[in-house]
């Protein structure tokens, strides 16, 4: 039998082709990319210093809505520069997301994986864990433990990551363990394969798309909820341009100088919303038999 | 002959655009009689079942009837709106599917489940509509119908659950029952008690069956006329003595030449060889720890098993589901941890052997299993795949890669292949992969775990022949595990019948097959399909212009 | 998504408000908002302020002063005499009755100063009572107080911080069942209360009319904690709240700008200030240099940061007190904003690359942001930390604040006694620990003289300013915004007397 | 089915036991807390009175014992900021809250599973993008944002609702708008897939084949086996709602038990904060029990 017939294209290039033609991840990603690209120029296109103060210039108003164009987005009580403080933000939330994320990911991931891949009483342990970790109210421990410890960014971030690995380890338990089912497992351990390079080439390559779906919403999620932190007076300290901490800034005159709450919100709520779209549209891409 | 109660004509369904043909189904036609078992036999993505979900109404919506009529009792049901053949549904004509562990809700009662066609399609009071499910309960032979009635699904074994599917299908008397491969989950024996019910059926009821499957021994046992598909038409289709014997299409020819034979093709002796494998008091128990209310227990999934394997010989292991052989195989590799006995390869015990010496030990024996989807890792290189074992075991990469090229040539692919991913071959091709993968280490035997079942008659064929060839080849001694007595017939020297998790029959082939001891082998046997059909020898029939 | 818009696309969301009419007058009950809560109303066990609006309201004391005269008067004691230096009489009033119906005695009297001046007791604010040294009863309505010590500002805790409890109700009913249905002589009488909550008073019908505050106008105040001032806000201009104090600048302005409701400002005793370890007790050396002390006085624009922060009436201090405190010397040393002069005092302090330091904060985010910003361009790198005021206050008592911006409320007491000896006092918390400034502080708090008073307190302050050992910044106005129907004078104490409200 | 629960009421022992070292450890994190305790003017003396007072000089274990024997016959001991029983605070605070939660749930089930049960019913049609798009959307917004836009637009501007406080029904519109909103898009995405994929199971195929109608084979089919994760979904959901409702509440001025749990962490009201946090990890094992129980009611399979 020869193979003259059209073959299916390999997983990665069926992949890139779903990803050219879901336009929800299209557009999600170029947002993001715009917000990553704004991170990492920072410095080269903030037109001001974000951290300088100008007592004389306090609460200009943006441009639509009679300021000038020295200050696009006008300036907050402190008369630091909105779109400064907009663009180092992208830095700090960004930053937020991922470290947070990236915690919570190791930690979740490997409970998750040694629950689903060894069984038995290490997923009994890997079960009331995530029970324990459930059961205990993010936002108050999180509250808790930064009132505690002080609020600085790295025990903010270091304390979301502590908490938000819950689904990571629930998720990839139950996608290691359908994987640890697979007749490929079997195959590679018949094959004198190691339990750790089986983990790593066999397990982990096919818990990937869910890694990364999840990955994503928990950046999403620590995003928010350093926000929410910030709003309760309990994130990240001032000055630092956290998008969470500027609409907490902001929301003392909400009803007066709305835009003050309502530009970094509106970040926000467009990274947040990008990241999520884009983590759908991972999921559609990696696996569409998930979606319908 | 009475009219037909279905006719249909020129039926074309379309499938949707970017598939590798246009049309699931292309200008078919065929009728199906009051009294009349037609059957419709095809490879899978023939279209058989495109037609019975056509009928009943029940398409996916990505496939749309784009021409043709389908006539059920002068009517033409595509015309129909779909509350209009609702009403036909379960009433005048009736389905029955192929996977009966999941078609039923889990959530109601079987009862209920069956009432519920009574509640659809009748205003039958309460106690009315009991009384008739009760009654049909007992039609098909299901014991202690009154706690059946109350039963949930999962409380009940698979073949059980189709017989629940097929009172259902009876329960208001349909023209026409529609069966889409209804034994084909079903182990041999429920298989034969089901099919004995249809034969009955067709008497007691008059109605027309149109039965699908893949399988020539069903067609043989209950068939009046056969249809065969093939890529969405109809090749040919006849009285069933016709095509069983006498078919005229080429493909016809061709499935019927890869049907099994039951009996081996070359038997050879192998009782002075050395042996290879022993396997001495085997066992596997799963202790279920005590829990609130219930004392701890133990359940044997394997009683101890012993038996050996020679050189270049082919040992046959048949049992049905649940009977322990996959269980057998599984603690025999150390994938599970036996309870107790000794697994000698090489003079040196696996079962006791340490983790870190069991993969030197695994080198000897490989296993190709059932699954060809699930046993080759999606997101790896077939290449990456291959080499895993040889780099394991201390061959150099390109070393391995050399002996990956000329396996793939043996398996009979392409030596591109090793560049590609699983999903771009198809179920054989797979399946031989997965040989190659097994051969890469160069083991002394190898065991095939059901390695054929999911597979296409004709591919069967195909991956039997090659590894009978490999076996000779290079001089391997193979486990063969499958629950078709044909396939074992086929391929085995000696055969092992194992049931509830024991061995309860062994010896050469022809032995076992011909002057079977044990009372389960006898059953097993009695119920193969088919076995009024002499398969005829294709060569010597008349060539056909194809 | 046109709401978006509309918000989005208009400066201020309030333009676009409609009038509500306002709910209070009509039923007699003013709505007050609280943006903090009522600790306990157990007010001897909190330190809060609003538990002691809330005790002003529903206790009375023995005198108060009168603001207008700034002279003592009786109130729950028709009169007092200082018998000598440590003793005080009180001629109490008769026919006082409690909410609940007790009669109102010298058991009362006595019972309160001995019970609550007692350290097992383990009042909130142990300074405001310790000078106590017991309370005698001389007959039915004579009191005399013996004090520890010459005490020169005892009337003014005698008016703030010694509310008159019912010496029965209080023993009967245990400190939480006092703290869940309190009971006073007070204008007002605690219909239900919820701590953290809020409460509900309705004026008291048989409040003794003949003392100086006379009976409430308003039938019914209703004190809800609304933390958010935003909050406060929507519900001020929905008619949902009538009154609201505290209110920071740039809300009062805008509510200002609107019209409809009056916003006034009224000065207070509190006033802020930076300190600096200039003992060195923290570990961080550069503050024990006078010059970098010097340098950090310099450094900050406090003209500037009042002007964007603080209402105009904010005052710019240049001691370490409130100038309407008894003592409060404001003719000392002074120190310009003048970057220049603090970089050089810096490098000539050998500092000349600045250097690092923590400096925490726990109130007007800004003003610090500020300052931080104003320090950090002279040199000093701040870290700076927002803290609650507990968690701060717990550092000071280990050590491990070299520089922190406070505010000081005095308890409200218009004496520097409740301030500036607070600080240096040679304790624990001392960031000097100067033996000399701690003598003369404590001769001013003692001596019954009000000259001698004066010149010590004098030569402290202006030790305190020669030595720059803090930052005396400025003193605080509060902001009241209240609907147009409610007539009310706040006060400079920020003690709100719901009993001086009524309708216009 | 017994079996079943009593193998998850042990597995919620376990935990709750687990939750209340935590909740009791977490204090300790802090240092020393008398010295919290002791507040402003605090001497030590004081502090060493406070100490012994409170008992925090004996062994941790001790103290932690003492307290779980006293917390499990509900007594928290006496808030050192509100000078009441902290279960007498508690108690009347959970009210609020426990409406909330339930109005919030309620609203995220009512809004969520009607939207995911259309969506799943026609996947990739114009209302299955619409309901998750909207589901993006809502993610995506911080709860805090929310609740400020819904008071300048319900409370300030149109007038409708009051910006805050919990004297009517009316006070709890927009409370329960925020806190639900924020649980819906998962029991929407959960109903969808849960729906799509009952819809497409061989048992509905089955009841199609019976001719039975169309709803009924929605509403009595599809949606019963589809509804079993989604109990389990709002479970969970509804104890994250309560450890949420501290945002929501201060927003709202609402006087729950998330905002005294908010004013307890601000105040150091060590008592308070560690009662509070057992109670809210409580309710959430009780939560998730119940759903398992109603769980084995609604699928047999669990019952055996």
């Amino acid at each position: 039998m020869t193979m003259t017939r059209t073959l299916p294209l390999s997983p990665r290039r069926q992949m890139a082709q779903r990803a050219l033609r879901h336009r929800g991840l299209i557009l999600s990603g170029a947002v993001l990319l715009a917000i990553v690209l704004i991170a990492i120029l920072a410095p080269v296109i903030a037109p001001h210093d974000p951290y300088r103060q100008s007592l004389v210039t306090r609460l200009r108003p943006p441009v639509w809505l009679g300021g000038t164009w020295q200050y696009p987005l006008g300036t907050d009580a402190l008369g630091r520069d909105m779109l400064s403080r907009l663009i180092y933000g992208a830095r700090v939330s960004l930053m937020i997301g991922l470290i947070s994320a990236g915690v919570s990911m190791v930690i979740g991931t490997v409970l998750g994986i040694s629950a689903g891949y060894f069984g038995g009483r290490v997923d009994s342990f890997v079960q009331y864990l995530i029970n324990v970790r459930l059961a205990m109210p993010v936002i108050l421990v999180a509250l808790a433990a930064v009132s505690l410890l002080g609020g600085s960014l790295l025990i903010v971030t270091m304390v979301m990551g502590l908490l938000l690995w819950d689904r990571f380890a629930v998720v990839l338990r139950a996608a290691t363990m359908q994987v640890r089912s697979m007749e490929y497992i079997a195959a590679a351990d018949m094959l004198g394969a190691t339990q750790p390079r089986i983990l790593w080439k066999d397990v982990l390559p096919n818990v990937m798309s869910h890694l990364i779906v999840i990955l994503t919403l928990e950046m999403a999620h620590a995003i928010i909820l350093e926000a929410g932190l910030s709003f309760l007076g309990l994130g990240v300290q001032p000055p630092t341009p956290s998008w969470g901490l500027m609409i907490s800034e902001g929301k003392e005159l909400l009803l007066f100088d709305s835009w003050l709450i309502m530009i970094p919100g509106v970040a926000l709520f467009l990274l947040v919303f990008s990241i999520n779209m884009f983590g759908d549209g991972i999921r559609d891409v990696t696996a569409p038999e998930g979606r319908n | 002959m009475a009219a037909p109660i279905l006719s249909i004509t020129d039926l074309t369904v379309d499938l949707p655009r970017g598939g590798d043909r246009p049309h699931a189904v292309e200008g078919l036609s065929l009728e199906v009689a009051p009294g009349e078992i037609v059957c419709i036999v095809g490879e899978s993505g023939s279209g058989k079942s495109i037609t019975s979900f056509a009928t009943m109404s029940l398409l996916p919506r990505s496939l749309k009837v784009s021409s043709g009529r389908i006539l059920f009792e002068g009517r033409d049901i595509l015309t129909l709106s779909e509350s209009e053949h609702a009403k036909l549904r379960g009433h005048r004509m009736a389905m029955i599917f192929q996977e009966p562990m999941t078609a039923l809700n889990p959530c109601y009662t079987v009862g209920d489940q069956i009432e519920e066609v009574f509640l659809s399609h009748t205003d039958m009071p309460k106690a009315e509509r009991k009384a008739k499910t009760i009654a049909l309960l007992e039609e098909v032979r299901m014991p202690d119908p009154p706690r059946i009635h109350a039963s949930y699904p999962h409380q009940l074994s698979g073949g059980q659950r189709q017989r629940i599917v097929i009172a259902m299908a009876l329960a208001l008397n349909p023209s026409l029952l529609i069966a889409d491969e209804p034994t084909t989950a079903l182990d041999v024996t429920t298989q034969a008690q089901i099919l004995a019910m249809f034969r009955d059926l067709r008497k007691t009821r008059g109605a027309g069956i149109m039965l699908v499957t893949h399988d020539f021994d069903v067609v043989a046992e209950v068939a009046d006329k056969v249809v065969v598909m093939q890529k969405g038409r109809v090749v040919e289709q006849g009285t069933a003595e016709e095509v069983l014997n006498r078919p005229r299409h080429p493909y016809t020819r061709q499935l019927i030449d890869a049907v099994p034979r039951r009996q081996a093709e070359v038997t050879q002796d192998v009782s002075g060889r050395p042996v290879v494998l022993r396997v001495e008091g085997l066992e596997k128990i799963y202790r279920v720890p005590a829990s609130f209310g219930r004392a701890a227990r133990e359940v044997a999934a394997l009683k101890p098993a012993s038996f050996e394997l020679r050189e270049g010989e082919t040992l046959g292991i048949v049992g049905e589901s649940g009977s322990g052989k996959t269980t057998l195989v599984r603690a025999m590799l150390r994938l599970i941890d036996p309870s107790g006995g000794q697994v000698f390869v090489d003079g040196r015990d696996i079962a006791s052997a340490q983790r870190s010496s069991l993969r030197s030990l695994r080198r000897d024996i490989q296993i190709v299993f059932q699954d060809p989807y699930g046993s080759l890792n999606p997101r790896r290189t077939i290449g990456d795949q291959l080499v895993e074992g040889p780099v394991n075991f201390g061959m150099s990469r390109s070393e391995a890669m050399k002996r990956a090229r000329e396996l793939v040539r043996i398996v009979r692919l392409e030596e591109e292949a090793l560049s590609r991913y699983p999903n771009q071959f198809s179920g054989g091709q797979r399946q031989r992969l997965c040989i190659a993968r097994a051969l890469m280490v160069e083991p002394k035997i190898l065991v095939a775990d059901e390695a054929v079942s999911a597979l296409d008659v004709s591919v069967q064929k195909e991956v039997l022949r090659l590894l009978a060839e490999i076996r000779d080849r290079m001089g391997l001694s193979m486990l063969f595990i499958t629950h078709d007595l044909r396939v074992a017939a086929q391929v085995s020297d000696h055969v092992i019948v194992m049931s509830k998790g024991e061995i309860v029959e062994r010896g050469p082939i022809a032995q076992v097959f011909n002057d079977p001891q044990h009372a389960y082998t006898r059953q097993l046997l009695a119920a193969m399909p088919g076995q009024g059909w002499e398969v005829p020898d294709i060569s010597t029939l008349p060539p056909v212009s194809a | 998504m046109s709401t978006m818009s509309r918000i989005l696309g208009s400066a201020a969301l309030v333009a676009m408000l409609p009038l509500t009419a306002m709910a209070g007058k009509s039923d007699d009950t003013v709505r007050i908002a609280l943006s903090k809560d009522l600790d306990s109303a157990d007010i001897y066990f909190s330190s809060a302020r609003e538990s002691t609006v809330f005790g002003y309201s529903v206790f009375d004391a023995l005198v108060e002063r009168d603001l207008k005269t700034g002279e003592w008067v009786g109130n729950l004691a028709e009169s007092y005499e200082w018998v000598d230096d440590l003793t005080l009489e009180f001629k109490l009033r008769q026919g006082v009755k409690f909410h609940n119906g007790e009669d109102f005695d010298a058991d009362d009297v006595v019972f309160t100063f001995n019970h609550f001046s007692d350290p097992a007791t383990g009042v909130a604010m142990p300074n405001t009572v310790n000078w106590i040294g017991s309370a005698e009863k001389i007959d039915q309505y004579t009191v005399r107080v013996h004090l520890k010590a010459p005490f020169p500002a005892a009337l003014d805790y005698v008016e703030s911080a010694l509310q008159i409890y019912p010496d029965q109700y209080y023993q009967e009913v245990g400190p939480q069942g006092f703290a869940q249905k309190p009971v006073g002589t007070g204008p007002y009488a605690v219909a239900s209360i919820d701590p953290g909550r809020g409460y509900t008073l309705k004026a008291f019908d048989g409040y003794h009319e003949a003392g100086p505050r006379g009976k409430a106008h308003i039938g019914t105040v209703e004190v809800r904690s609304i933390p958010d001032v935003n909050t406060q806000i929507a519900d001020l201009f929905s008619g949902a709240v009538d009154f609201m104090w505290q209110v920071p600048e740039d809300q009062a302005q805008r509510i200002a700008q609107r019209g409809g409701y009056t916003v006034t400002q009224a000065p207070t005793v509190r006033f802020g200030y930076l300190s600096l370890d200039a003992a060195g007790r923290t570990g961080t050396k550069p503050f024990t240099d006078i010059r970098v002390r010097q340098a950090v006085n310099h450094a900050i624009d406090r003209v500037a940061i009042r002007d964007a922060f603080f209402a105009p009436t904010s005052e710019i201090i240049n001691s370490i007190c409130n100038p309407v405190q008894f003592g409060c010397e404001q003719d000392v040393t002074t120190y310009d904003y003048d970057p220049e002069k603090a970089k050089a005092l810096l490098a000539e302090a050998g500092y000349s690359d600045g250097f690092s330091v923590d400096f925490y904060a726990y109130r007007d985010r800004q003003a610090a942001e500020a300052m931080a910003q104003m320090l950090e361009e002279v040199g000093i790198r701040t870290n700076l930390t927002f803290l609650q005021y507990s968690a701060l206050a717990e550092k000071v008592l280990k050590d491990e604040i070299p520089m922190s911006f406070m505010t000081w409320g005095s308890g409200s007491i218009a004496d520097v006694s409740a301030s500036t000896s607070k600080f240096f006092d040679g304790s624990a918390i001392d960031d000097v620990r100067n033996p000399e400034l701690t003598a003369l502080l404590r001769t001013g708090d003692t001596t019954t003289d009000p000259e001698v008073r004066k010149e010590n307190y004098s030569k402290a302050l202006k030790l305190i300013a020669d030595e720059a050992y803090w930052v005396p910044l400025w003193t605080y106005t509060s902001n009241y915004v209240m609907a147009s129907d409610l007539d009310f004078e706040p006060t400079p104490d920020e003690f709100v007397r719901f009993f001086d409200m009524s309708w216009k | 089915m017994l079996r079943y629960l009593l193998g998850r009421l042990g597995m919620a022992a376990l935990v709750a036991l687990t939750v209340s070292v935590i909740s009791f450890g977490l204090i300790y994190m802090a240092g020393d807390p008398a010295v919290a305790l002791a507040g402003e003017n605090a001497t030590p003396e004081i502090i060493a009175q406070i100490r012994a007072q409170h008992g925090y000089d004996r062994p941790i274990a001790v103290q932690y014992l003492d307290w779980l024997a006293h917390a499990l016959r509900g007594d928290f001991g006496v808030s050192p900021y509100f000078k009441i029983e902290v279960a007498t605070l508690i108690a009347d605070r959970l009210r609020i809250t426990m409406t909330l939660g339930v109005l919030g749930i309620s609203f995220a089930l009512l809004v969520g599973v009607p939207m995911g049960v259309l969506a799943a019913m026609r996947p990739n049609s114009m209302i299955d993008r619409a309901a998750l798009f909207i589901a993006v959307v809502g993610q995506a917004i911080p709860s805090f944002w929310f609740g400020l836009i819904l008071i300048v637009l319900f409370a300030v501007n149109l007038g409708w609702l009051p910006a805050s406080g919990a004297d009517s029904w009316k006070g709890f519109v927009l409370p329960t708008i925020v806190l639900g909103y924020y649980a819906t898009p998962a029991i929407m995405r959960l109903t969808r897939t849960g729906m799509i994929e009952v819809l497409g199971s061989d048992y509905i195929r089955t009841a199609r084949a019976k001719g039975v109608p169309p709803r009924k084979i929605l509403f009595k089919h599809a949606l019963r086996n589809a509804v079993i994760p989604v109990v389990s979904l709002a479970a969970v959901q509804m104890g994250f709602m309560l450890g949420g409702s501290i945002v929501t509440e201060s927003v709202f001025a609402l006087h729950g038990a998330g905002y005294l749990a908010w004013q307890s962490i601000s105040r150091n009201d060590l008592p308070t904060m560690q009662a509070l946090i057992l109670i809210f990890s409580l309710f959430y094992i009780i939560f998730t029990f119940l759903a398992d129980a109603l769980n084995a009611w609604l699928d047999p399979r669990l019952r055996d």
